[in-house]
């Protein structure tokens, strides 16, 4: 019985690798700037997981497999080195290890969290509520209107509540339900919600941020690669949530001044 | 291999020990071989008022960091000045703990035998009870003044603090009321037992800081 | 033999005001409406004076099962329908006035039907009367929401429940005369009416006609609902049998 | 004036109504064993919920037969609803969280053998104690209550994020009066804890028996003063906080939710309330909760272990001072759910420290334990088979923890399958697995009788194994994006995952199914199972000292003395290779403390 449950846990400690050697399933490629620091320090952090994973249930199983067994009249020994060695080698190995994970995951956190906009950063609005994205371009004069909660009217699609009779800002404001933005073009995200605790969530872009009602939040990224990707909702946010999503389409900065036109003329 | 030293001592019953239904910890090892820890622990009463003074702490910490946040976060904070009966209910409130601490000396003494004879012990107990009812009843008549004043639980987030906390607050003095009346009832049939009494004054006392606490907190913030 | 006579003309008139008894009680369990005098009709077009204003079209992209419902036809607003010559759809009338008695307490038994299609409302409005049942069914492979938001001081109570592709219709009914905006959350754009109003009711086509059926004799204001442009109302006087006209004409803003 | 200085009569009586014998009883060991009863029917229900939601995610269409009777608008045609989905979800994780692996571990063990294992009669406060329970099952059945008002439970998730728990019904079917009960029921539950911790901390501080000095305490009873000392800091935080959103509630109060929000076209009438407020108030206490979770099964596996490997760990106090070090870090680390929450980014790195340096002294625990395996003498059985496997789960959850306290990887993982199935594995499946050891260990003093041993190794392989094929693919699908919370997989790049889903929804309903064995074998040997010995184990800790069951005082009369340490395995005595605590008996090699 012991020696079968040794095998066990050897047989799912490798079964249970196996899958991430072989990036079976993986994140999808990175299309953004920042995201190739985040990639490595995410392989760096599976490597020194995954081994300290495979020595522990290993060590698990050869022990149980060398001393299930009845051993009448034998005496208990004890590992050499006893808890002192044990206590140090913790505080040695997964000391440093979790010290470099934390200077370098800082460092990485850092670089993508804490440094500012670039003064050229296109500024695009997003508003999360329930169950949809929309987005808001600030056309030529590069002003967003206001936005008045009481004139948020989905039914006339005045998604933001922009005074479109009184406000001169709100004359070129331009609102999209899909996210468009030129690509190798630094965009400054202002993140608005309109309801609830939302989550803007693109994975090939790596950027992750919540939605805080009542306060706004920015963030800003770049994308390498046109294509078409799928921004998702990752806070629950009600009975939707599953379905809340939106479109970033990645296109050339030809295809995107296009598009910008014609979505300013279906306003 | 093994020898048998001595027959286990068996104890009859833990709650000899007179005020203290400590455990048998409290009583010294008979025998010098073994490695006991000679440590004189209080009886559990006195260790529970620890606790649950420990846990309204918390409880009033996790307003006061919510007080804090709510105030940093938003502009629409109205401070309001407080009802001036509160600086009465404070004052009933401390004379509430001096009473009770001679309340719980001459008990304490009479308990000991030392002043047998003398005047009912359980009177100052009364006149904090009737104290306590006095500062439960000036916070309702604050509340009203609020009331009266417009500053309803929704009015604004400095009212809601004040009700949250004073309501909270006087709720708990209450239950110290109602520890006073168990006191009062069980030295009546004469059961009481002194780490009883000990844990209720603390209480008592630990609600009188925690009310002066709360009106400074209310006082700077509000 | 009088007085045989007599005796047959009492059986006789006893067995005719059995008769009537009989046909008296199944007169009023049957609701017999020859009784009442022969209804009338109010029958009229509703237009709209002056340029429609520009319908928006939607963009469905947060769920592309929509998008392709809509690859060849392209989903725009319907706060304002106008068919041809300037008449207006959507639009509902009922009489707000003058009703009495069974035909104000009068429940159609018919069961109206909403449908969610394409992620739009089918139709856009649906008028019902006071307690009448009526269903919301799905026809899309994707799920909606009904989230009628009705005024809570009317008496009618708000609901929000989903409906996922294959589900069953929901049968409900409302308490009181209102008109209840209905959205789907899921689908932010999806906006629609539950027009409650109490007697006859009757609903524009796109060509703005409308006729209001199973109306009693008398004198009426009839009132005429549309969703962006609100009420217009107009008296009217129904003879039995006969079909009154009332016309209505919204003026574009 | 009466006589006051006689000595009050501690001692009550044993009671001979049903009533004050079984339901109201003031008897710690029949209020643990109803907390062991509330937990097992709470965990049969949380199950059911998995199932449920299992196969809605793996085949979505499928109608579930008789589901519609539970509702009929959540489940038209037995088909559940995206709401009524993440109703069960929500309340499959309060329901679990708080009635299974706060109660059973915790509550019930602890009140069980907490007093046992110290040397003393009862709990100080044996009300107390009773209302505990009670008002730990009112918070229960106030949850329950909440799948029968008209729009059904709350579908907020266990975490009832503000502003979604304080809108009320307009974001949503269940968010009017399903969060009320939610609330409420959770601010009893905590209550109900405190009471309990009353209960646990002098008892263990001041009814130690004769000679029971601190660190002669077993690692169980040190594990359950630990999580009362953490759950008297963390229920005190989150019962306010649960008041407060009643009151944002029901009042029309503003704590949590900010002015000018517009749910479905309508301005809501609150202002300048914080939603970040609730999150730090709830995971001030959602941390700790984690590790009260887990540190009593950390004790219940050493304390299982170290009698079937015939030797003590190789340091008692040193796992001591780790669990004391995880419940005070565990204080520390709380914001590393938060990292993308929109909190401050310097504080994140703040958080992100403490996270992994609290992987140090659960390293510690566990290399402890592993290597206290080498040259011992173990002895494979139901319960020493879970506990081991409670070893193996908690190692797996464990490492992906190291991802999940950075906050850069954090980006790509927060909110995915890969956080779920962390959870489930450190602190679900690993705290499950302590209490089926616990059960197969402690049911013949428990109950009197011994489980069966083949049905426990069978539900052993099964649950092992199945555990593995249900939680390992959760952080497969967490790596490649796969969002949480998710009723339907409707996008496109979830789609291809969907087979993944099925082969854990194949393997759950295997693994739910093995669960009807424990099941059987609990109900079988509480009323028909081989009597058992006092002292079946050949255990050494003072609840082996006393009959089986223990009496009503659980001594007889007479309180044991404490001679030896804890764990005198390996010894040389006249019973074996052992010496009990409360045995006077000198051994010649006791093992010190190094």
């Amino acid at each position: 019985m012991a020696k079968l449950f040794a095998v066990t846990i050897i047989v799912i400690a490798i079964a249970s690798a196996i899958p991430i050697i072989m990036h079976t399933w993986s994140a999808p490629e990175d299309i953004s700037i920042h995201g190739p620091i985040i990639d490595d320090q995410m392989s760096e952090t599976m490597a020194e997981a995954g081994i300290a994973f495979l020595a522990a249930q290993f060590v698990l199983a050869i022990f149980i497999w060398m001393f299930a067994k009845p051993n009448p009249g034998g005496k208990i020994k004890k590992f050499p080195g006893g808890a002192t060695g044990l206590v140090i080698g913790a505080f040695l190995i997964v000391g440093i290890e979790v010290l470099a994970l934390g200077v370098f995951g800082a460092k990485v956190w850092a670089d993508v969290y804490l440094s500012p906009p670039g003064a050229n950063a296109m500024p695009v609005q997003v508003q999360a509520g329930q169950f949809a994205f929309y987005f808001r371009y600030p056309g030529p004069d590069g002003k967003f209107a206001a936005i008045h909660p009481n004139l948020i009217d989905e039914s006339t699609e005045n998604f933001f509540g922009i005074d479109t009779t009184n406000d001169p800002d709100a004359k070129d404001d331009i609102v999209t339900a899909e996210f468009a933005i030129p690509v190798n073009k630094e965009i400054h995200l202002l993140m608005h919600s309109k309801d609830l605790g939302h989550s803007f969530y693109v994975r090939e872009l790596r950027v992750h941020q919540d939605f805080v009602p009542g306060l706004d939040v920015s963030l800003h990224f770049t994308a390498t690669k046109i294509g078409k990707y799928e921004i998702v909702c990752t806070q629950l946010c009600g009975l939707g949530h599953y379905n809340m999503k939106a479109y970033l389409e990645v296109m050339s900065q030809d295809d995107f001044d296009k598009w910008l036109k014609q979505q300013a003329a279906a306003q | 291999m093994a020898t048998t030293i001595h027959e286990p001592p068996q104890i009859d019953h833990p709650h000899t020990d007179d005020f203290s239904n400590g455990g048998g910890r409290n009583l010294i090892p008979a025998d010098g071989d073994l490695r006991l820890t000679i440590d004189h622990s209080p009886p559990p009463t006195s260790s529970a008022i620890w606790v649950v003074v420990f846990a309204v702490s918390m409880m009033f910490a996790a307003f006061t960091s919510a007080l804090f946040v709510r105030k940093g976060s938003s502009l629409d904070w109205q401070s309001f000045s407080l009802p001036s009966i509160l600086y009465f209910t404070t004052l009933v409130l401390i004379a509430s703990s001096v009473t009770l601490e001679i309340a719980r000396r001459r008990i304490t003494a009479f308990m000991r035998g030392f002043q047998t004879g003398v005047e009912n012990p359980a009177r100052w107990l009364y006149v904090t009870l009737f104290l306590g009812l006095v500062f439960v009843a000036g916070q309702y008549v604050a509340w009203l003044q609020l009331r009266a004043e417009g500053l309803y639980l929704a009015t604004n987030p400095s009212s809601s603090f004040f009700y949250l906390l004073t309501v909270t607050h006087a709720l708990h003095v209450l239950g110290g009321l109602g520890g006073i009346i168990y006191i009062l009832s069980k030295l009546h049939r004469g059961i009481l037992r002194r780490n009883q009494l000990v844990a209720s004054a603390r209480y008592w006392h630990f609600m009188d800081v925690l009310w002066i606490y709360l009106l400074l907190l209310l006082l700077m913030k509000l | 033999m009088k007085r045989q006579d007599n005796s047959k003309l009492a059986a006789v008139s006893v067995c005719l005001l059995l008769c009537l008894v009989v046909a008296g009680l199944s007169l009023s369990l049957t609701n017999w409406e020859v009784s009442a005098a022969p209804e009338g009709k109010i029958t009229g077009t509703v237009k709209l004076d002056g340029t429609a204003p520009h319908m928006k079209g939607i963009d469905m992209s947060k769920d592309p099962w929509c998008v392709k419902q809509h690859a060849n036809d392209p989903a725009h607003l319907e706060l304002v329908v106008v068919g041809k010559d300037n008449g207006l759809g959507n639009v509902v009338l009922y009489i707000s006035e003058g009703l009495s008695g069974d035909a104000l307490n009068a429940k159609p038994t018919a069961v109206p039907v909403f449908d969610q299609k394409n992620c739009l409302y089918t139709p856009h409005v649906l008028a019902m009367d006071v307690g009448q049942e009526f269903k919301v069914e799905t026809s899309d492979q994707t799920a909606h929401n009904i989230h009628p938001e009705p005024n809570p001081l009317t008496g009618n109570i708000p609901w929000n429940q989903s409906q996922p592709p294959g589900a069953p219709p929901v049968t409900k009914s409302w308490k009181a005369v209102e008109m209840i905006h209905v959205k789907c959350n899921i689908h932010p754009w999806m906006s629609g009416y539950f027009a409650v109003v109490k007697g006859p009711y009757a609903i524009t086509g796109e060509d703005g006609s409308y006729t209001i059926e199973n109306v009693p004799p008398g004198s009426y204001t009839v009132t005429a609902w549309q969703e962006t442009y609100g009420n217009q109302t107009a008296k009217v006087t129904v003879a039995g049998g006969q079909s009154a006209k009332a016309d209505f004409t919204f003026k574009a803003k | 004036m009466h006589d006051m200085s006689a000595p009050a009569v501690h001692h009550h009586a044993p009671p001979t109504s049903f009533i004050r014998k079984h339901v109201f009883s003031l008897d710690h060991k029949v209020i643990g064993k109803q907390y062991y009863d509330m937990a097992l029917v709470a965990a049969i229900i949380g199950m059911i919920l998995s199932w449920i939601m299992r196969i809605h995610l793996a085949w979505t269409n499928a109608a579930i037969p008789g589901l519609q009777l539970l509702s009929k608008t959540g489940a038209p045609g037995g088909v559940l609803t995206p709401e009524y989905y993440l109703q069960l979800m929500t309340m499959h994780g309060t329901i679990m969280v708080f009635f299974v692996l706060t109660t059973a571990p915790f509550a019930a063990f602890g009140n069980f053998f907490l007093p046992i294992q110290v040397g003393a009669e009862d709990m100080p406060f044996p009300h107390f104690n009773m209302m505990s329970f009670w008002v730990t099952f009112t918070g229960f059945i106030v949850l329950l209550a909440s799948f029968f008002v008209s729009d059904g439970p709350t579908l907020g998730g266990w975490t009832q994020y503000a502003p979604l728990n304080a809108v009320g019904a307009i974001a949503g079917p269940g968010q009017g009066m399903g969060v009320i009960l939610w609330m409420a029921s959770i601010a009893l539950f905590c209550v109900g804890q405190l009471l309990g911790s009353l209960n646990f901390i002098p008892t263990t501080l001041d009814l130690r028996t004769k000679g029971m000095s601190l660190m002669r305490l077993p690692l169980t009873t040190w594990a359950w003063f630990i999580t009362s000392c953490m759950g008297l800091t963390a229920f005190a935080v989150l019962m306010p906080a649960c008041i407060l959103a009643i009151l944002d509630h029901v009042a029309g109060t503003s704590f949590f939710v900010p002015s000018n929000l517009v749910i479905s076209d309508q301005l809501q009438q609150h202002s300048g309330g914080s939603t970040l407020l609730w999150q730090h108030l709830f995971w001030f206490f959602g941390h700790p909760e984690v590790y009260i979770a887990i540190i009593p099964g950390i004790g219940i596996v050493s304390h299982i272990l170290i009698t079937n490997m015939r030797r003590p760990l190789l340091s008692h106090r040193v796992i001591i001072y780790s669990m004391g070090a995880l419940a005070v870090l565990s204080y520390m680390v709380y914001g590393h759910h938060m990292f993308v929450s929109g909190m401050n980014p310097y504080s994140a790195l703040a958080f992100s420290f403490p996270t992994l340096i609290i992987t140090i002294p659960a390293t510690i625990i566990v290399l402890i334990q592993i290597f206290s395996l080498y040259g011992s003498k173990l002895r494979i059985n139901s319960a020493s088979l879970f506990a081991l496997g409670f070893i193996s789960m908690f190692v797996s959850g464990g490492v992906s923890g190291f991802f999940l306290a950075q906050p850069s990887i954090d980006i790509m993982l927060h909110a995915t399958y890969f956080v779920v199935g962390h959870f489930h594995m450190v602190m679900a499946v690993a705290a499950m697995f302590g209490i089926f050891a616990g059960t197969y260990f402690w049911a013949p003093k428990m109950f009197g009788r011994m489980m069966n041993e083949t049905l426990g190794k069978i539900h052993f392989w099964l649950s092992f194994v199945g555990a593995y094929c249900i939680f390992m693919p959760f952080h497969y699908l967490g790596i490649v994006g796969n969002v949480r919370r998710y009723s339907v997989f409707v996008d496109d790049y979830l789609q291809p995952l969907l087979p993944v889903h099925k082969f854990i929804t194949v393997a759950a309903l295997l693994t739910g199914a093995a669960q009807a064995i424990f099941l059987y074998n609990l109900i079988h040997t509480r009323f028909w199972g081989k009597p058992a010995s006092d002292n079946p184990w050949e255990g050494t800790s003072l609840e082996w000292s006393t009959t089986t069951p223990p009496p009503f005082d659980n001594w007889g009369g007479k309180l044991p003395v404490v001679y030896h340490d804890p764990y005198q395995y390996g010894v040389e005595s006249s019973v074996g290779d052992y010496v009990m605590q409360a045995s006077p008996e000198q051994v010649k090699t006791e093992n010190d403390e190094q």
